[in-house]
C-alpha cells in the first residue's frame, strides 16, 4: 500500500500546517495570541457544525444498523480508560490522579481528529456510516466518567471536589450540549435543516477547523516544555497507545460490520486523545492532576501523530482488512 | 458625602467554578459581585486559553463579618483543590447599608 | 387553509431549535457562555448585513409605490406603544414607567423576527416588496421615543436622565446606524456593491441567525423565572397583542396595496417585539424601568410564539385577505 | 523610590454610560482612567450579556479632594437612576503629581 | 482616459462606504464599538487569508521572473523611510523620533490597501504576476526597520527600549507570522491545500474587509481631531507622498518587467501607508514618537486618498505607461 | 481564618509589553501574576482598540520587599519610555507564604 502519497497530503494540508505555524510562533514568542472571544467562538462553531451535520445524516439510519458499531464504541470507551490507567499507574508509576486523568483523555475522542479524519476520507472520496458523528457525541463520555471515578478513589481533593465531575455535570458541559444538542438540530431538522445553515456550518468549516488549529498549536507550542518535563514513558505512551487503539478500532469496526470509512473513523476515534472535553471536566472534577501531563501528550503528540501518520495507517489497515 | 468602611473579596479562580462560587456567595449574604475575565499564572501552572481554562476575576463587596465567611468558606471548599487566590481589603463605599446581608438593598 | 405543514417547518428549523436549545442549556445550568466578543459580534454582523440587503433592493424602488405602506407603518408605531402603554397601566396594574418601558418594546420591531419572516416566505417562494427592509429600520425607532417621553412624565429618575433618550441618541445607538447605515450602503453599493459583500452578508446569514438565537436562547432560559414572577397578565398581553398586532398589520398593509408577502411581513413588524435596540435605550433612558418585566415576555413569549404560530398565521390571513 | 498616597475611585455602572461617565471625570480633573468589561449581579439584576447590558469597571486614580468630587458627582448625577456601585480606596503611586488634576503630566 | 467610472465605483463600494459609515459614526459620538474579539479576529482573518491565497499562487512562479521585481520594491521600501523622514524633519520641522515614526509607517506597507487594489483590478478583470502578495508580506519589514534605526539614534527612551523592535521582534511579531505563515501554507498546500480553506478564506473576503473597514472607520473617526493639530504640513505629505511613491511605484514596476496590473499593485503599495504592523512595531520601539502624528495621516488621508483617487490613478499611469 | 498583609502592585500598562513585563516580574521572584485586558486613556493619549494597541492590567500579589523592586524595576526599566501607570495597596491574604519568592508555594 502506498503512505506516501496520503502522507504527504496530510502533512502539507492547511489544517497540519497551520498547527505547525502555531507551534512555531509559540517557540519563537511571537506576540500572536487568540483573544478569548475568537477562541471560544472557534469552539462553539466547531462543535456544534460537527453536531449539525452529523444529525442531518442521522435521519434515515436504521436502528438496526446501527447497534452493532454502538456496543464496539461503547467496548472501547470502558476499556482503554481502565487498561491506559493500569499501564500508567504501574509501568509509568505516575500517581493515581494523574493516570486516571489521562486514562480519562484516551478513553474520550478528539472532535479536531475526527474532522481531520473526515477530511481525509472525503479526500479519497471514501465514505462512511452516516452515524459515525453521533457515535462521536456518545463516545466522548463514558472515558471521562470512568477516569474521574478512578482518580476520586485515590485524591482526597478530587472527592470533596465530589458535587462535580457528576454525569449530570459532564452532559450539561459546553461541549455535551453543543454537540449533542446540534445532533438534535440536525436530526430534527433534516437535510431541509441543514440545507439553511450549510453555508455557515459546513461550507467554510475546514477553513475555520484551519484557524482553530492555529490556536492550538500557540497553546501546543507553549506547552511542548511541559512534555519534555514529564518523560519519555509519557511521550512513548502517547504515540504506541493510539496506535494500538486505533487498530482496535479499526478491527472492532470491522466486526461490527462497518465498512473500511466507518472502521477508520472508529479505529481514529479510538486512538484520538480529547483536548477539548475532557481538560475541561478534569480540571473541575479532578483538581489534583496536573495539566502538564494531561495536556500537552494529547495536543503535542498524539493529535500530530494521528493526523499524519495514523489516520492514514488505520485506513490502509481498514481496507486491507475489509477488502479481503 | 459620608463614606463607611466595607471590605472587598478578590477571588481569582478557574472560570470552570464561577457559578459554584457565585452560589455559595450568595448563600453567605452577599448581596451582588462583579466578575470579569483573566489570564494568569501560579503555582498551579498557566491559565491563559479556552484549551488550558482561563480564570475570572471575582469580586465581591461585604461588611468585615460576611468577608470573613466568604474567606473561610472559599479557603474550605474551593482553595484545597483548585488553585485559587483571594485577597481581602478594605474600601470604603458610600451607602454601607447596601452591602449589608440582604437588608438594606438601594432599590 | 393548511397552517400545520408551515408551523412543523418553523418548529423544525434550525434557527428555533437552536433557540430551544439555548433555552433548555439555560435551564440545565449548562456552563455554556458565548463571550463578549461574540455575542457583540454576531448583533453587529445580523443589524449590518439585514441593512446591507435591504439597501440594495432599495434601488429602483418608486417614492409612489412606498409612501402608503411608509404611512401605515407610521401609524402602527405610534398606535402599538400608545394603547400597549394604556393597557398595561389600566388593566395590568403596572407601574407607569413599567408600561412605557414594555410599551416602547412592543411598538418597536425585532430584526430577528423580522428575519425569521423573511426565511419563512423565502421557504415558500413568496416574494415581497423590496422596501420592506427599510421600513424595518424606520419603525425600530418611533415607538422607543414614545415609550420614553410616556416613562418619563411619571418618572423622577428618568427626568433626571433626560439629558439620554433623546432622538438624536437613539439615531446614533449602535442599531440605527448599523441598519440605517447598512441600508445606505447598500442602496449607494446597488447590486454591484452587494455581489462583493454577499458571500459574507447573505450566503451565511441564515447560519449566523442561527446561532446568535442560540445564544438568545441562553439569556432568555436565564430569564424565564422572571416571567413567572411576573404574572400571568404578562405573558398573556405577550400572546395576544402580537395576535392583535399581526392582524391589524396584514390589514393595513393589503390596505396600502401590499402583496401577500409585504402584509405578512408588516404583520410580523407590528407583531414582534423589540429585544435589541428598545432593551439598550430603556436601560438608559427610563432606568427605572424593571427588565424583568420587559426583557422576559418579548424573549420568552413573544418571539417563540411568533415564529411558531405567528408568523404562518399573518401569512394565512394575509393570503386569504388579498388573494380574495 | 518614594511612594505617595493618592485615591483609587472604582465605579461598577452600565456599559451603556462609559461615554457619559469618562466625560464626567474629565470635566472633574482626572488626568486619565482605565476601563475593562465586567459582567455582574445587584439590586438591578443580573447583567451578563449583550442583551440584558454588561457592566464597565471603571478605574481612575485622583487626589483625595477629586475623588471626593468624583464620588459626590457619580452618586448624584447616576447612582440614583442607575445601578452602579462606587468604591473608594486608598493607594500609593511613585509620582503623585501625575494624577493632580492637569497639572504635572509626565509627557 | 475615464476617471470618472472607477472612481465613482471606488467611492460607492462597500468597502469605502463602511470606512465612512465608521467614520460617520464616531463623529456622531455613536455607542458603536467592536469588542477585542472581534477587531483581533478580523485582523488575523485579513493576515491569513492575504498570505494564504498569495501562498497558493506562489507555485509555479519562476525565480527568474521574480527577481527584478524584488529588487524594485527592496529599493522602494529603503528609499521611501529615507526621504521621508529628512522631509519631516527638515521642511515638517518634526522631532527627529516623530520623522522617524511616520517614515516607518510610509515607507511599509498597508495590506488593506493592498486588499482594495486587488478588488479594484478583479473589478476590471485585470490580472497581476501572482508574486505580487509576496511581494506584500516582504515590503512590510525593512522601512520599520529602518524608521525605528533612524528614530532611536536621536531618542534616549527608544534606546533604552532597545531590547525591542529588532529584526527578530518584528519577523515574530504577529502581522509577519500570519502574513508570512499563510504564505508558507498557500505556497505548500498548493492549490488543492488552498480550495479547502477558500471558503472561509477567499469567498467571504470581501465582506470581511468591509467589515473590518466599518471598524476602521471608527478608529479613523476619533482621531480625525488629532489631525486637525498636526498641522497641514502633515495633511500634505499624506496625500502628496503616496501619489510620488505611486508614481515612482509603477514606473519602476514597469521597469521590472511588470504588466499594467503588477505595477498598478507594487505603485498602491509603495503608496499605502501601514496602520497595522507599523504602529504596533513603532508604539513598542519607539514609545516617544505620537502616535496622533503617525496613527492619524495614515488612516485619515492616505488610505481614503489611495483608495478613492489613487488607485485608479496608478492603474491609469501604468497602462498608459505600459501599454504605449 | 488568619489574614496576612501583603502588597498587590497593579500595573496598566500597553498590551505590547505582557511578556516582557512578565518576565521581569517573575526575575524579581513574583509566584505568580493575574492579566486582564483593559482600555484607558492618560498623558500618551487613547488606548482603546486593536490598532492604537490596548491596556493590560497587570496584578501581582507579593511581599513588601519584593514589591518595592518590582515598583523600582517597573519605574527604571519600562516607565520612561511607555506610558505605564503602577500603583501599590497593601491586602490581606490567608497564606502569605504562598508569596513570598519562590518559598512556600501551596502545590
Ligand atoms: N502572586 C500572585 N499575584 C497575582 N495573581 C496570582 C498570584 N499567584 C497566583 N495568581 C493568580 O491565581 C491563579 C491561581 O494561582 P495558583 O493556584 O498559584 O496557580 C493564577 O492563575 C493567577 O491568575
Ligand atoms: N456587593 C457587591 N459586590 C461587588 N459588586 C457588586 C455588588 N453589588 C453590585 N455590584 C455590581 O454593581 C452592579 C450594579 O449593582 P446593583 O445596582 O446592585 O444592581 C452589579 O451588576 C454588579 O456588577
Ligand atoms: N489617572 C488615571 N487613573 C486610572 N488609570 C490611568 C490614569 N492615568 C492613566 N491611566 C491608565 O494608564 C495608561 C497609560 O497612562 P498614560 O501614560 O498617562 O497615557 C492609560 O491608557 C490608562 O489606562
Ligand atoms: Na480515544
Ligand atoms: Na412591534
Ligand atoms: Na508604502
Amino acid at each position: 500500500m502506498d503512505l506516501l502519497g496520503p502522507l504527504s497530503a496530510s502533512l502539507l494540508s492547511p489544517m497540519v500546517l497551520a498547527f505547525a505555524l502555531g507551534v512555531a510562533a509559540a517557540l519563537l514568542r511571537s506576540d500572536l495570541r487568540f483573544p478569548e472571544g475568537l477562541s471560544t467562538g472557534l469552539t462553539i462553531y466547531l462543535l456544534l457544525a460537527i453536531g449539525l451535520k452529523g444529525g442531518a445524516k442521522l435521519q434515515g439510519v436504521a436502528p438496526a444498523d446501527f447497534w452493532a458499531p454502538l456496543v464496539a464504541a461503547l467496548a472501547l470507551c470502558v476499556a482503554i480508560p481502565l487498561w491506559c490507567y493500569a499501564l500508567l499507574q504501574r509501568m509509568g508509576r505516575l500517581s493515581t490522579v494523574d493516570a486516571a486523568a489521562i486514562a480519562a483523555h484516551y478513553g474520550s475522542v478528539s472532535v479536531v481528529t475526527y474532522s481531520a479524519c473526515v477530511v481525509f476520507l472525503d479526500g479519497l472520496a471514501v465514505t462512511y456510516e452516516p452515524f459515525m458523528p453521533a457515535l462521536l457525541a456518545i463516545m466522548e463520555v463514558p472515558a471521562i466518567l470512568i477516569g474521574i471515578q478512578l482518580g476520586r478513589r485515590a485524591s482526597a481533593a478530587a472527592r470533596s471536589a465530589a458535587e462535580s465531575g457528576t454525569l449530570r455535570e459532564l452532559l450539561t458541559g459546553k461541549s455535551a450540549i453543543l454537540l449533542g444538542g446540534g445532533l438534535a438540530i440536525g436530526w430534527l431538522g433534516g437535510s431541509a435543516g441543514q440545507a439553511q445553515v450549510a453555508p455557515l456550518f459546513e461550507t467554510p468549516f475546514h477553513g475555520v477547523l484551519t484557524l482553530f488549529l492555529l490556536d492550538v498549536g500557540l497553546v501546543t507550542g507553549r506547552r511542548l516544555a511541559d512534555l519534555k518535563r514529564s518523560g519519555a514513558f509519557i511521550s512513548a505512551f502517547a504515540v504506541i497507545m493510539p496506535l494500538l487503539h486505533g487498530v482496535l478500532g479499526v478491527a472492532l469496526g470491522a466486526a461490527a460490520g462497518l465498512g473500511p470509512g466507518g472502521a477508520t473513523v472508529l479505529g481514529t476515534l479510538a486512538a484520538s486523545a480529547s483536548y477539548i472535553a475532557a481538560p475541561a471536566a478534569v480540571r473541575v472534577a479532578l483538581p489534583d492532576a496536573s495539566p502538564a501531563l494531561y495536556l500537552a501528550p494529547p495536543l503535542a503528540v498524539t493529535f500530530p501523530f494521528n493526523v499524519v501518520v495514523g489516520i492514514p495507517a488505520y485506513h490502509a489497515f481498514a481496507t486491507t482488512l475489509i477488502r479481503s | 458625602m459620608q463614606l463607611s468602611e466595607m471590605r472587598l473579596v478578590t477571588v481569582i479562580a478557574p472560570d470552570d467554578l464561577e457559578s459554584r462560587l457565585i452560589g455559595e456567595l450568595k448563600t453567605l449574604g452577599a448581596t451582588g459581585y462583579t466578575v470579569s475575565h483573566a489570564r494568569g499564572e501560579g503555582s498551579h501552572g498557566v491559565r491563559t486559553s479556552e484549551l488550558e481554562g482561563a480564570n475570572i476575576r471575582l469580586e465581591v463587596i461585604v461588611d468585615p463579618p460576611t468577608a470573613q465567611r466568604v474567606v473561610e468558606r472559599v479557603m474550605e471548599r474551593f482553595q484545597p483543590q483548585y488553585g485559587i487566590v483571594l485577597y481581602v481589603s478594605t474600601i470604603e463605599v458610600v451607602r454601607g447599608a447596601k452591602f449589608t446581608g440582604g437588608a438594606g438593598s438601594n432599590r
